[in-house]
């Protein structure tokens, strides 16, 4: 049995089925991410974990013990809200010492206590400030200061990010995941953002619809998507309509040029079938030997800094491509005729 | 241009319709003694040993009933927050009944409940009797009292604050003790100083109950006196100033005040 | 678990605390032929050529009392919401100052002002003691109708939605009557309710400028009569509930409710 | 003088001196950004083109006639707020067609021009609901029907999309774009998100403390920044420590290894610079001859999704790289050792 176990779990609210049947066993340590839209049911899963929500079927296991009877504040687990949620009318020291202090701990060990984890979190000077003084980071920084104090078993982390600016956020991220590298601790993360999930997780769920959709180590999450949800929400795919010209040896055609897929199709001869694929494996020109090529105009291209995005039209189709900004050559133009390649192997059907 | 024209006028007007009355009162309180001001009136009434013991009696009263109203409002207004929003709605019409509700109304019904042959004759003495005045009083000052502890409460994310505690170990009682009751104390104050006010100058219920409050002394002597009256809403408005100005003082004295206003 | 008690306990206790007084007046006044329960009080009271000029006199002062309030406080509380918000605090106090000004200061002002040797005799005739009673009543109803409005303004956002309409070429009455108004109607009108209950209800004021109104003739028929103020007062709390339901069926019917509430 | 001219506009707020001194002139037909980080003036800026804010000094001026003393409802102009700012008790196409009744025309005109209004922001079908009924991206799409009903002059936008989820942000950037081509409506849009700025404009008003640091097209901002300001503010930016060894040829040294810039520098020999690197230009291995390569050890891995971010430890140096996910192979792991390179023309100094 791993060390936190979720089995079975299940939960209404009135006739909604919020939590359909969701089961994950997380070892010591790991680092899980909860990715999904909202309304997904991955909120509704943690707070079942930390106890604010009693699962209506299922069982929770901490460390082999059953905790779903247990009320959160018996469960030993430390949790970081989106809105800080710390206690405005405390500094920064007593907020990170109230979990100590609930604990009944002698008050040197709590000082000592809330020193370290705020050195932790890079805010040994702030202690005797107030919640309203820090910026938004700082106070997610206290807030998971404050979780971590009291050495819980779990951690559970609910969107700790989303009201951050961009640039906070993406720096923000790294510093948990490198907290809870070194301090070994088992979280679970949720939140609706891939980017986060894909560089902070150990393994990713994906939820839809109270189910698990699929779970597994990031780059077999972006890579190898188990469905077509999975592959829409984990990044972003371009779909081309093609008509199957040979299925046993993959041959199909698009905007009457022919692909080469390399591999048996499942589709008969002649029908139609769409093709994925992500925008970053699309390049321009022809660059590998063994690489599919086809032949389109430039309809538009977005300058997002790093990368140009460009859209080639095929016919009917589009396919949307990524390319780094190089500083010495300009992209190309709208109305170009422009040549792009791809791995057959890239191709997901 | 014109805009900002009107938007004066409407300030200033709005100081004039409140100062002016309160400018001739207090003229008036000065002039006992003909042709010059003098604080006579003032030295009458604060001699009279009626407003002593009216005023010390509403005083206790008022205090006893922001005890009562603070008991019942924190905890309901808290848990509506937390657990039953869907009951605002009808917690709010009911804290507003007492404004609909004339209080010669809830008098008549309390004297009817609670005279010397009912079940519980709280008017047959002089304590119950003060009793059942303060749960009058209580009433009166609900609606302002839940007001200004549920304005209070919305400030803070009383929800994610109460889970952020449970996950940290807390029970229910440091929680309110801890978290709730200390950030929502400006709002609590500012629920009991208009309690005060309220109780200070409550006339109807008082009269009807036949206790000696401040209410019905007040009726008495602008009845009878001149100047007197006069005097003593100068002395009713600067002790409730008084108040306002401790209230300030707290807030100030607060080191985390931004949030919790 | 323990909480659930609580609160719930809260709940009905709440519910008590009105309802229990409500129900005895009500059947008090239903107690008036001996030995059954019969609607004879209200047919009495109905009778009272007195009741019903009083009562029409106070809905008329009501309903000029609640356009003074509107055209008073609609337009300083939108301009404090859309350039002076550092005024907020300031005529927020000023609002809440009939609160702890007890109205019996604020007559002995007007009739210090305006009696028949001031330099505006409104005292001197009815009408014109009736437009001080009218702006009696406004100040006593300020603090409701200001807080009402000022929160419908808050709402919705009162800057951006101005500018917006400024943007689209629209000049200051337009937006005051096509986007402020409509978007605070139901903030006016239980301001207004609340007006009307207090005007209807109101005492001091009236008996003391000597008005045939509705406040004064409860209290003389309350000392008088034992079954009638009963009645009365069921009629009274039936009218505000008539209200309540009236507001609610206009906020039901206004199709964009959901933001503007 | 050009079609939208600011020029030498200043504005303060008490003593605080928020726009210093700022002049452009703007094209007919042209997408302008004011880019910056919040406080910059550049909403300052925008609201005094609105007329909401007047100058203390300076004019403005549009297709050749000074606005300065017009009033909002007098310049012509069409705005879209952050907030919306759509009137909650008008139905959309009331929304939409409030500016043609203030202006005082028909009422089978007002329904025909709400008609193409909508169809133009693809909400054909949603004229009869009201705001709320709308989600937020539809609210902004309405918001932009209602300023461009009234065929303004100048049509501004105040961070439209900032309070819209990511993936709508994108769409609708594209949209307001196309929609603003097809016009040919002068445009000034404010943003603080560089993205937004990059890909959607013609030319890019990059705001600092009150001052235009750069103007130019996003190719440019991107790729020759005027100022430090700049580079680090749009883009992500590797700053290395290199000491200069030969000032006359470029030569320079980085953490033990040799780097030939391939230029003269300004700084003497034995001096320390910092080189600028944008993550995107460092690749992992040697791909092209002339490029300089450096050796370092493979720090950390993030997997964001299309982009790998490696960061690789240079002795006290840190770069980091981006390179795009390829479906076969995994990304390094870390503790590797590895090559990067990079043309020597995409280093900034």
């Amino acid at each position: 049995m791993a060390f936190l176990d979720l089995s079975n779990l299940q939960k209404f609210y009135g006739t909604n089925h919020v939590v359909k049947d969701f089961s994950i066993g997380i070892e010591k340590g790991e680092f899980i991410s909860f990715l999904g839209p909202s309304g997904c049911g991955k909120t509704t899963t943690l707070r079942m974990v930390a106890g604010f929500e009693v699962p209506d079927q299922g069982a929770i296991s901490i460390d082999g013990q059953d905790v779903v009877r247990l009320k959160p504040n018996q469960r030993n687990i430390g949790m970081v809200f989106q809105a800080y949620a710390l206690f405005p009318n405390m500094t920064v020291a007593q907020n990170v010492g109230f979990g100590l202090k609930i604990a009944g701990k002698p008050k040197d060990q709590i000082a000592e206590r809330v020193t370290e984890m705020l050195a932790l979190v890079g805010l040994k000077d702030f202690g005797a400030r107030y919640p309203f003084q820090l910026s938004g980071g700082q106070q997610q920084r206290v807030a998971l200061a404050r979780a971590l104090a009291p050495s819980p078993q779990v951690l559970l982390l609910d969107e700790p990010l989303s009201a951050l600016d961009a640039k906070i956020r993406v720096s923000l991220r790294e510093e948990i995941r490198n907290i809870q590298r070194d301090l070994g601790i088992t979280t679970i993360y949720v939140t609706h953002d891939q980017e986060e999930a894909l560089s902070m997780s150990d393994r990713i769920v994906v939820m839809h619809d109270g189910i698990a959709e699929q779970i597994g180590e990031p780059f077999e999450i972006y890579n190898k998507p188990a469905s077509r949800f999975v592959a829409e929400f984990v990044g972003t795919l371009n779909l081309i309509d093609a008509t199957v010209e040979d299925s046993s040896t993959g041959r199909v055609k698009v905007a009457g040029q022919h692909l080469e897929l390399g591999r048996s199709l499942e589709a008969v001869n002649g029908a139609t079938v769409s093709l994925a694929l992500r925008p970053e494996t699309v390049r321009l020109g022809r660059i590998a030997d063994g690489d599919q090529t086809l032949t389109g105009l430039v309809e538009e291209v977005s300058f997002l800094g790093s990368v140009v995005r460009i859209k080639v039209a095929l016919g009917g189709n589009h396919i949307v491509l990524d390319t780094f900004n190089r500083t010495i050559s300009k992209p190309p133009s709208i109305g170009d005729q422009i040549e792009v390649s791809f791995p057959s192997e890239s191709v997901m059907i | 241009m014109s805009k900002k024209i009107w938007s004066w006028l409407a300030l200033v007007f709005g100081i004039l319709y409140f100062g002016l009355p309160l400018l001739g009162t207090l003229e008036f309180s000065l002039k006992m003694r003909r042709g010059v001001y003098s604080l006579d009136a003032y030295a009458a009434v604060l001699n009279d040993p009626q407003f002593r013991a009216t005023f010390s009696y509403s005083v206790i009263m008022a205090l006893f009933t922001i005890v009562l109203g603070v008991i019942i409002v924190v905890p309901t207004a808290y848990w509506v927050q937390l657990k039953y929003r869907r009951l605002r709605p009808f917690i709010e019409f009911i804290t507003l009944l007492p404004l609909v509700i004339p209080p010669i109304v809830v008098v008549f019904g309390y004297i009817r409940l609670y005279n010397t042959s009912s079940w519980l004759p709280l008017t047959g003495s002089a304590m119950g009797t003060n009793i059942l005045l303060m749960f009058g009083y209580a009433t009166l000052s609900l609606p302002y009292m839940y007001r200004a502890v549920d304005t209070g409460l919305r400030a803070i994310d009383v929800r994610t604050l109460t889970e952020a505690a449970e996950s940290l170990g807390a029970n229910w009682l440091t929680i309110m003790t801890r978290v709730i009751m200390p950030n929502v104390l400006v709002a609590i104050l500012s629920g009991a100083f208009l309690t005060f006010a309220i109780v200070i100058g409550e006339f109807v219920m008082a009269a009807l109950l036949n206790r000696p409050a401040f209410g019905p002394y007040l009726q008495i002597m602008g009845a009878n006196r001149a100047y007197e009256p006069a005097a003593l809403a100068v002395i009713a408005f600067a002790i409730t100033w008084a108040c306002m100005g401790l209230i300030q003082l707290v807030t100030r004295f607060q080191k985390f005040s931004r949030v919790a206003r």
